[in-house]
């Protein structure tokens, strides 16, 4: 865990900074910042963008396969404003000083992470449901709450993929209803992929915050605005309520409303598979790295082609210039 | 023809221009997380749904001239290779970027010249197609020509592959120009496009992208035609193995 | 498992044990006219066709013990991938030469320990199967075992192939030997066959190949599981597409 | 057109080889035959090799899509007594100096053909009945006829291959009769196919006698028993009746019985189209070829691997023995 460091060893700059913060002004990328402030939001948003681009596999898994041209399209469209997405984010990021080559660089060699969630493979139709309705559901509870993160390029980016995401959500959550409304088999599919996505969904907001490293002074520099249970109990209060409309299970015994607390009760993640995944169980893990690199490797000369190009034309230009 | 009505003409034409951008659309999308950087994959998707958005409309006609319930999906998804009338170039696999590009500029230079001749077909919903597809493939004209230029005129590699990609597709040129008498009559009554006098300035125009990216002609003496009469490359029956699984497994619901 | 009959029990595993056979036999089809060399060629569709032989004797036992007019293509054709039941290794996509040859020896190694045991299964029926099996995995192991060695200790390039094919593999070998209640159940009866008392001299046989071929035993530390529970990788969907499209597209027909 | 050379510049070598082979004497390997009987052979035998090669791929493109698991089964077979052939043949042509290696090279540079059969497409499972019914059944009329050739080799080879030919022939009409049995979308598949494979078949025997190069010399030499036309009509005539009895139509308005002759009557074989296909005009001519070559380049480093195998085997069996 990261200790947020007491206020005596706090530089002048830095004590403007954060009185800065605390008065809710946003951060700009030419403004002065700490050093682990900027280290901090690098990774959290280019781990953001990574999920969002590596995100797009197990959806671009179903495009080809989708059952309507409706459905095809509207998947096609939802896996290209991920890329989108990763586009905004690798930008917000690169206006910190990261270049997104590197970022790249550090997805493939391993040191930087994407959400786990995309680990697990999408097997049927109605994943594409559960994926919409769940995996962005979940994500927009997060990012809603990122809209007033402290860094503006982020914050502002944030705003405009949130738009986006809860388009995808409700988009997601009409192939879960249209499922279970269907034929028996269609129900039973919705079904099993609820089952198979509810716990990693809840897991993707991170440990419990007892648990959590870097939130504290996350929380302080406002980087992060609400913690992961806050997060994750906002989730579940929504969706529960969801479920219910469309007549599909939550697979938790434990669930039940709490009146006192105005929750939802629900029961306790299996962290052990939190963490197997993460660490490489998955079922998609080397798949999705490899997929990734692969498509990098083979444009590589695709990109070459591009500076040689360029080169040549600003040559031809300088001599018809001369 | 003569047995045939002009309503049953128009709705197998309907049908042959579904086809031919629903399968490209389709090999369009298999790049979809796979393309050679993010600003291209994007904008694959773009030009993917475009094709695959042009199908749905071309099918909806067909579905509203056939009047027996069909709907867009019941051309798209219950139909076996032979019954599917694309031209062959749309159906070939996907390839190397270069060979995707150099395809959909080929197709961008007819379809462009294609559309702009269906604009003024005496059938409004064609006509009301093309102005929409007309407006698209402009731009899609732009980005592949640019692709062209770029890797013709690249380095070595990309200008190697970009001439391979050219010289596969040459004699698959020769079916996008040539009309039988289904589509003959039709171009007769000012119903569909008359294909045969594209050819001349479609010939000139990629005469001239290819010179200016510093790419050869290819001088191929072969050509390869059956799409229309649902002759294909054995390719097809394989994208349609895939593009049709789930309506196939699970016939007759919604989705 | 209280609520299962041994019967209901023996047919699920005998579906376990089909999916197994029939999705490895398809992977190695998948070799036919595309091997290093005709001669390897033919070997290659010899293993598939054991393999889908072997399937084909598991799922005509699991259609006679579901006695309700299920044939052995049923299991085969009309379930969808959350159905099939077969380990993950079995399912991986071919890759190379290096990649289907480094899984054809850990599975040969597996499957002839497997089948020596099931040759004692008090089931006479999978007795007779193992007895049959038993002999091709013998020739298989032979043959995958030889291919180890000469890639792995062959050039340059093919030990770095083999290498990287184990490793990738590596981690699909935990779930090989791991048992669910209704496998331990059928053990315990002398039905099925213990495979966490493979475990052992399954590894010491590899590691001995390993050495022989110059090869490094994995230090891997990740393993997947899930395929006994219907939990697959994104490829197998995609196999079945391919596997069904006939079944699919004309349901309920003689061939 | 190959013209018979004159018998006065024959030598005494070339006299004693024609009156063996006028004896129905077999020439083997090491006996002395004329150079151009030797070059004939090796460009029959290797094309013979490569059509047997090349012609496992319209039939294996329906090996991971066949119907049932026995259809699946039996295809795999005969895809692989197929590639049997096609070793027999490249042995035999190697019993005359022909090297595998060079006969490859020759196929993938365009030098040495293939059957122009298999440059049409599999395009529905009917056409798994239709190549072994009609292509299969060509090949073996003209089969059947040179296991009588003046080669021993490739006629031993001849034996050996019309056996397995003709159970092939056997299956794939079983196709046929199962399917013309069955739905109307069965029988109409089975139709169109035979629509698709009838005058290729017919096309397999090759030009009209009148027409045919290489064929008088051949004939001479015994290297063909029977003229192209001979083989054709009989072909015509077995087949037929065979479609007749499954309730199938040959694609052919001037097909009639001729009482006289004491066989069918048939259309004119449209030649235009045979010469455009074998020329490059077939639906699959570059794939085909393509995929060959890929095959062969993507083995490449496995050839070598063995090859360094043996070498360092044979090294260490050397230091063992030393």
């Amino acid at each position: 865990m990261t200790k947020i460091r007491p206020e005596t060893d706090v530089s002048p700059q830095e004590a403007v900074f954060q009185t800065r913060i605390d008065a809710e002004e946003k951060i700009e990328p030419k403004d002065w910042m700490p050093d682990k402030y900027r280290k901090n939001l690098i990774r959290q948003i280019s781990q953001h963008a990574h999920s969002e681009v590596i995100g797009m596999q197990p959806e671009g898994n179903w495009i080809t396969r989708a059952p309507t041209l409706h459905r095809k399209c509207v998947l096609l469209a939802k896996v290209q404003d991920e890329g989108g997405h990763g586009l905004y984010l690798y930008s917000a990021a690169e206006t910190l000083g990261a270049s997104r080559e590197e970022m790249v660089e550090a997805l493939h060699a391993g040191r930087a992470k994407y959400a786990s969630i995309f680990n697990y493979p999408s097997l049927t139709w109605a994943d594409m449901g559960a994926i919409g309705w769940l995996v962005d559901g979940a994500a927009i509870v997060n990012q809603v709450s990122l809209q007033r993160t402290s860094y503006g390029p982020y914050a502002r980016g944030m705003v405009r993929i949130c738009k986006e995401e809860s388009f995808h959500q409700r988009q997601g959550y009409h192939i879960m209803m249209t499922l279970a409304q269907g034929s028996a088999e269609q129900k039973a599919m919705a079904q099993d992929s609820l089952n198979r996505f509810w716990w990693p969904s809840l897991m993707m907001f991170g440990p419990h915050d007892s648990e959590s490293a870097h939130s504290a002074q996350s929380m302080k520099w406002k980087i992060k605005r609400q913690s992961n249970d806050e997060l994750r109990q906002k989730f579940v209060d929504q969706t529960v309520k969801q479920a219910e409309v469309i007549g599909l299970t939550i697979p938790d015994a434990d669930l039940s409303w709490n009146e006192e607390r105005g929750h939802y009760d629900f029961g306790e993640i299996d962290w052990e598979e939190f963490h197997r995944v993460i660490n490489g169980d998955g079922l998609c893990n080397r798949q999705r790295l490899a997929h990734h690199v692969k498509a990098h490797e083979e444009g590589a000369w695709v990109r070459d082609a591009i500076t040689a190009y360029e080169a040549k034309k600003r040559q031809r230009d300088a001599q018809a210039a001369a | 023809m003569s047995a045939m009505t002009t309503q049953e003409a128009t709705r197998q034409y309907a049908i042959r221009l579904g086809d031919d951008a629903l399968i490209l659309g389709h090999r369009l999308s298999e790049w979809c997380s796979n393309a050679p950087f993010l600003e291209e994959d994007l904008a694959l998707t773009n030009v993917a749904l475009d094709f695959i958005g042009r199908a749905r409309m071309f099918y909806s006609y067909a579905a509203e001239l056939s009047g027996d319930g069909r709907s867009e999906d019941s051309f798209a998804y219950q139909r076996d290779c032979r019954e599917f009338t694309n031209l062959l170039m749309h159906e070939l696999p996907r390839g190397d970027f270069a060979f995707t590009m150099a395809r959909q500029y080929l197709i961008d230079e007819y379809s462009l010249a294609f559309m702009e001749q269906m604009l003024s077909s005496t059938d409004p919903t064609l006509a009301a197609i093309a102005a929409k597809a007309v407006k698209e493939s402009r731009y899609h004209l732009r980005r592949s020509r640019d692709w062209v230029l770029r890797l013709g005129d690249g380095t070595e590699e990309s200008h190697q592959r970009m001439q391979t990609a050219i010289n596969e597709l040459w004699g698959y040129n020769a079916e996008l120009f040539e009309m039988d008498t289904l589509e003959a009559d039709l171009a007769g009554q000012g119903i569909a496009v008359d294909t045969t006098a594209l050819r001349q300035p479609w010939s000139a125009a990629v005469q001239a992208t290819l010179a200016e990216a510093t790419l050869a002609v290819p001088e191929t003496d072969w050509s390869v035609r059956g799409g229309r009469q649902g002759l294909h490359t054995e390719s097809l029956g394989h994208l349609l193995s895939e593009l049709q699984f789930i309506q196939r497994a699970y016939p007759g619901l919604e989705w």
